[in-house]
């Protein structure tokens, strides 16, 4: 495997031939100034001055509004799924690794998902290894890192003046071969100094304990902890709406007169009427019962299903949680 | 390329029976609207699928039918919530969609050549309905032993399916006991709830296996006197109602443990249940 | 104005006499964060943890949103019967968060005899996501104040910044009219002055300035970012319904999702059912995580109920809440009135007319 | 559900009319008491007035919830209207006047985001002022005839 090179003032170029060939989405600064993944036009400029987005990238994969298919006249019809080609540039490695667990959820299961596989085949994800992470991070944790690029198509490290990228897909490969008149190889000195960048990255994350999660999970699924731990929960869906991994949904129906559609939008466990019988009973009746959940599902019940956590450390939860609750300090207080 | 999972089969409703005094129970029979969709469309007593009306969205309910009857699918719904209120309103030849078929069955493998208590409860007969028509078919039967159907109501009059019960018990290989909690005039045969009139026949765990569907109360009491008849616990085969959306694992809504109610049940033992959290 | 440190002194000592004395089982307070520029809430039960509690310019979260919660009536006899008296609450209040307290009261959500209101004269608090806007490519990994009440904040490096107050303050602290209590039953520090009195109707008079296109289009803009995660409700006091009308399935009132119009009707909707009982916390904005100025609309509904009805949400206990009053002069130039007189149809109707001549 | 039923109707009634030109479709909120009856009166009084009215009968203007309104906009009524009993005569005695500060504030807001003003309607009719009902009903069409269809808050399926 060997690292191409591409000068940060040629990017535009290379982001210019990859247009030609389907969307590009790429960090743009919105008015407020926060970096957005937004579908590059002609004379773009795009930034790289970003921790990560507000928004995690899974709504490329799993978008928050999902047409499953049409009804005309009382009939169904299913709608045509997309066969355009999209590169999504600047993901982090967070959320690129998130994108590999929602695939064990979509992609793994006895029924594969159509709507997610054919957006996950369709869509090129170059990751951006993180060389400032923010105090909230703690992917080294959970898995991951600041150059982890599982998940991710493509891996791209940032020097002074020179992006380095490595394919870690044959669809990578096939993207970086596309554009190789605009790449160079990189220097063995550029290669080890990226990899530096990374390592002194990750030295500044501060670890978590999550090690063991489900086994000690399992013993506290009755602690008394979990009415202490949720009370001050205000029962709003950001932590899930934010969150790269989780991937619950509803499925309703949206017709007028025959016609309409029937959508698949997320949906999230802090909510009361996720679990509501028709009868009017509930299995998770309280915030205690439903923080049990989140942390269970996550920490635990994913590690049993899926060989890891559902979290990849993005601390978006942390920052946007309107009470100021810390998803690390849950598992600290119950235990884990 | 395989069927696309959230897009339901064509179908027509081609009759609706109502199934009890209260009126709030209704069967459907549903005919594929193509035969392709009828020969996708298999399943094994003890599953479900997901019912559909424009515009009202999806519920799951279990299936009433067995598939020795080969014509068509029966669901037996209960009026309770927005989609099955407007599905009583609906007349024949409405078209319906159904998803499926989903979930673990009946574990039919186990239960062969074994002796089978069935205890069922009040509306949540819709299963055990497909299992007995199915255990009952003439292929089939010799494939079974004993065969011991308690099925308890509130009054005579809301037990589904009462033309059948009438067959079944004027047949000499099943037995069938009813009991309801408040008899009328002209009720002949067991009142009281379903775990006084088990343990009064007091049937034999042995080389047994009992399937209980009922409201969680008769379960609560039904699974204390199976205990007690010496029943172990992974001999003792339940079918959990929860609130569940794509039924196929994804949505996450049905997630209880590790386990999702709609691949992984509905029909769970005992003892796979024990090992849960209570969430359901 | 007495510094946020002497506060945090005296309402540590407060709260645990409150609970030693056993005046309160509870006593709702704020307590350090894991990130700066915020604080997080507290339900303090034990006196000998009075410690943890802080006062300073972030504690931002408007308490009251946890005491609906605690008052609940039971919903059936069997739930009754197994309910405990309701608690006896001690609760650190804002002047905002005081208007909440007594707009609950109105709304008989929660029993005034159970609470013991512990007011503080508010300078303003830090919205943190302008706090973080304000250091650019930095993060802060610690911050404070200092006497002047500037926010320090320091950076990844151990550099201390020091930001403009005004720069960080939330938006809803600028527009504040009243920073004191309303009602309490003690005040911790001395009287805060309102800065500026007519911030929010200069800001409103700016977007209604617009032409109607312009106005739809920022609103549109705005609400597009919307992901109906549904903070903002959770976090608004007054939003404590049971079943909130938005979340309904029998029948759906709105789409689920993000679509433009149903984003639309949720912010509207949401809007029109705080009017009059707003109190202007902006716990709404500092809540969304989208960055979405949701005051746009509350803070119009509030000027509109002060300038028809005279009525600001929060003032008294005893008033009775603007949407279940009524005056028989209240303004109504806004019906339709039929653009010619209609043709007589039946003396009834001339009768009627005669009728309401006089 | 009648809401729904009344809306598939003007859909489909919408749909025909499509063809050729469009035509305002208006929901009128009436209350039982006095402005239902008014319009009823209109009715046999043989007063004409424009056929681009769905009426919905509620039992007082004071039952409307401004979400009712946003959703038959949201639904594709191209106006909406609400009509109850003049002050003081409110068989609830008092419904229509707690209405009232509901509809300003409702009024007020939508103008304030940009929604033309007449979009949202409303007014009192007693159950003797059959005239006064179409009139009122001559000046909302002609007036959202004028505006055209309502882009902003009707939702494409």
């Amino acid at each position: 495997m060997t690292e191409k090179r591409i000068s940060h003032t040629d990017l535009p170029r290379l982001l210019a031939r990859l247009r030609e060939r389907g969307a590009v989405h790429a960090p743009l600064e919105d008015e407020t100034g926060d970096a957005v993944l937004t579908e590059l036009s002609s004379d773009d400029l795009i930034s790289l001055r970003y921790r990560n987005f507000r928004l995690s990238p899974k709504s490329f994969l799993l978008p928050q509004n999902q047409v499953l298919f049409r009804f005309q006249d009382g009939k169904e019809e299913e709608p045509a799924l997309p066969d355009r080609e999209m590169v999504v540039f600047g993901v982090r490695p967070c959320d690129a690794k998130a994108m590999q667990a929602l695939d064990k959820v979509f992609l793994d299961g006895d029924q594969n998902d159509p709507y997610y596989a054919r957006a996950r085949e369709k869509t090129v994800v170059i990751a951006l290894a993180c060389t400032r992470p923010l105090s909230s991070c703690f992917c080294t944790s959970v898995g991951g890192g600041p150059g982890d690029g599982a998940g991710a198509d493509v891996l791209a490290l940032e020097l002074d003046a020179d992006l380095l990228l490595r394919a870690l897909t044959p669809g990578g490969e096939r993207l970086l071969s596309s554009v190789r008149d605009l790449l160079c190889d990189a220097a063995p000195s550029a290669v080890k100094e990226a990899e530096d960048r990374v390592r002194a990255a990750e030295e500044q994350i501060a670890p978590v304990k999550v090690d063991g999660s489900a086994q000690r999970l399992s013993n506290a699924y009755d602690s008394p902890l979990w009415a202490s731990v949720s009370q001050k929960c205000l029962g709003c869906g950001t932590c899930s709406f934010l969150c790269p991994t989780c991937h619950c949904f509803d499925i309703t129906d949206e017709v007028r007169g025959g016609t309409g559609r029937r959508v698949r939008t997320w949906d999230c466990c802090a909510y009361p009427l996720f679990t509501l019988h028709g009868s009017g009973h509930n299995p998770r009746p309280t915030p205690k019962e439903r923080w049990r959940q989140r942390i269970m599902h996550k920490f635990r019940y994913a590690i049993e299903n899926f060989g890891r956590p559902f979290c990849v450390g993005c601390g978006r939860c942390i920052r946007s949680c309107p009470v100021g609750m810390d998803i690390r300090t849950v598992l600290k207080e119950i235990g884990v | 390329m395989a069927r696309n999972p959230y897009l339901p089969y064509p179908a027509r409703i081609e009759e609706v029976i109502v199934e009890n005094e209260a009126g709030d129970i209704k069967t459907f029979r549903l005919v594929f609207e193509d035969p392709q969709s009828a020969k996708e469309f298999r399943y094994v007593p003890g599953q479900f699928a997901e019912l559909s009306l424009p515009g009202m969205g999806e519920a799951p309910f279990g299936i009433a039918s067995s598939p020795t009857e080969a014509d068509y699918l029966l669901f037996s719904v209960k009026r309770v919530g927005l989609f099955t209120t407007e599905l009583h309103s609906v007349e024949p030849g409405v078209r319906i969609g159904i998803r499926g078929p989903m979930g673990r069955p009946f574990p039919w493998d186990r239960m062969a050549g074994k002796n089978l208590l069935i205890i069922g409860g009040g509306f949540a007969f819709t299963t055990l309905r497909s299992a007995i028509k199915y255990i009952l078919d003439p292929a089939n039967r010799s494939g079974f032993g004993s065969v011991l159907v308690i099925y308890g109501a509130r009054t005579p009059g809301e037990f589904m399916y009462k033309k059948e019960l009438e067959q079944w018990r004027a047949r000499d290989d099943i037995a069938v006991h009813l009991t309801v909690d408040h008899p009328d005039e002209g009720w002949t045969q067991h009142k009281g709830v379903v775990t006084t009139v088990l343990e009064g026949l007091k049937p034999s765990a042995e080389n047994s296996l009992a399937l209980v569907c009922g409201p969680p109360v008769m379960i609560r009491f039904a699974l204390q006197s199976l205990n007690k008849l010496g029943f172990a616990d992974d001999a003792i085969i339940l079918s959990l109602e929860m609130r569940m959306k794509c039924g196929i694992g994804k949505c996450g809504r049905c997630n209880i443990g590790s386990k999702y109610v709609c691949k992984d049940g509905p029909v769970f033992t005992r003892e796979e249940l024990k090992a849960l959290p209570s969430e359901y | 104005m007495t510094a946020s440190h002497e506060i945090e002194n005296r309402l540590r000592a407060t709260a645990e006499k409150l609970l030693r004395e056993k005046k309160v089982d509870l006593f709702l307070g704020y307590e350090k964060a894991s990130l700066p520029f915020r604080t997080t809430p507290l339900l303090l039960t034990a006196a000998e943890e009075a410690g943890r509690l802080v006062w300073n310019s972030f504690c931002t979260v408007n308490l009251a949103v946890y005491l609906p919660r605690l008052f609940k009536a039971p919903a059936d006899a069997r739930e009754a019967k197994s309910a405990t008296p309701p608690p006896k609450v001690g609760i650190v209040l804002k002047g905002c968060d005081a208007r909440s307290v007594v707009a609950l009261i109105q709304e008989r959500q929660v029993p005034r005899e159970n609470l013991v209101l512990v007011g503080i004269g508010c300078p303003g608090v830090v919205d943190a996501q302008k706090a973080e806007k304000t250091l650019g490519e930095h993060e802060a990994l610690g911050a404070g104040e200092d006497a002047q009440g500037s926010i320090r904040a320091v950076v990844e490096d151990g550099t201390e910044i020091t930001l403009y107050r005004q720069e960080v303050l939330a938006d809803a602290c600028l527009e504040c009219r009243s920073p004191m209590p309303a009602i309490c039953d003690l005040v911790l520090g001395g009287p805060v002055e309102a800065k500026e009195t007519d911030a929010a109707r200069r800001r409103a008079a700016e977007f209604e300035s617009k032409p109607p296109d312009a106005r739809w289009a920022r609103f549109q803009e705005m609400i597009s970012k919307c992901i109906r995660c549904n903070a903002c409700r959770q976090a608004c006091p007054m939003c404590y319904c049971k079943e909130c009308l938005l979340d309904q399935t029998r029948p759906r009132l709105i789409g689920a999702g993000t679509d433009i119009s149903d984003v639309t009707i949720y912010h509207l909707v949401r809007a029109l059912h705080t009017a009059g009982r707003c109190t202007e916390c902006g716990a709404c904005v500092r809540a969304c995580p989208m960055g979405i100025d949701t005051r746009l609309l509350t803070r119009k509904l509030s000027l509109e109920a002060e300038d028809l009805y005279g009525y600001r949400a929060g003032q008294s206990a005893d008033a009775i809440p603007l949407l279940s009053a009524f005056a028989m002069d209240d303004p109504q130039d806004f019906l339709t009135e039929p653009s010619h007189l209609p043709a007589a149809s039946s003396s009834a109707q001339e009768a009627e007319q005669a009728r309401r001549a006089k | 559900m009648q809401f729904e039923g009344i809306m598939n109707q003007t859909q489909s009634v919408q749909q025909a009319a499509s063809k050729q030109a469009w035509e305002p479709k208006i929901v009128a909120f009436l209350c039982n008491w006095c402005s239902y009856a008014g319009a009823d009166l209109a009715g046999v009084s043989r007063i004409q007035y424009p056929c681009n009215v769905r009426v919905i009968r509620v039992p007082c203007s004071g039952r409307i919830n401004p979400a009712f309104l946003l959703r038959a906009l949201q639904n594709g009524a191209d106006a909406v209207l609400v009509s109850g009993c003049h002050p003081g005569d409110c068989h609830y005695i008092s419904g229509n006047l707690v209405a009232r500060r509901k509809f300003a504030l409702l009024k007020a807001l939508l103008q304030y985001v940009g929604i033309e003003p007449e979009r949202v309607q409303f007014t009192w009719v007693s159950a003797s002022e059959g005239g006064r009902f179409a009139a009122i009903i001559e000046k909302v069409v002609e007036q959202v005839r004028k505006l055209g269809p309502n882009g902003r808050l009707a939702k494409r399926l």
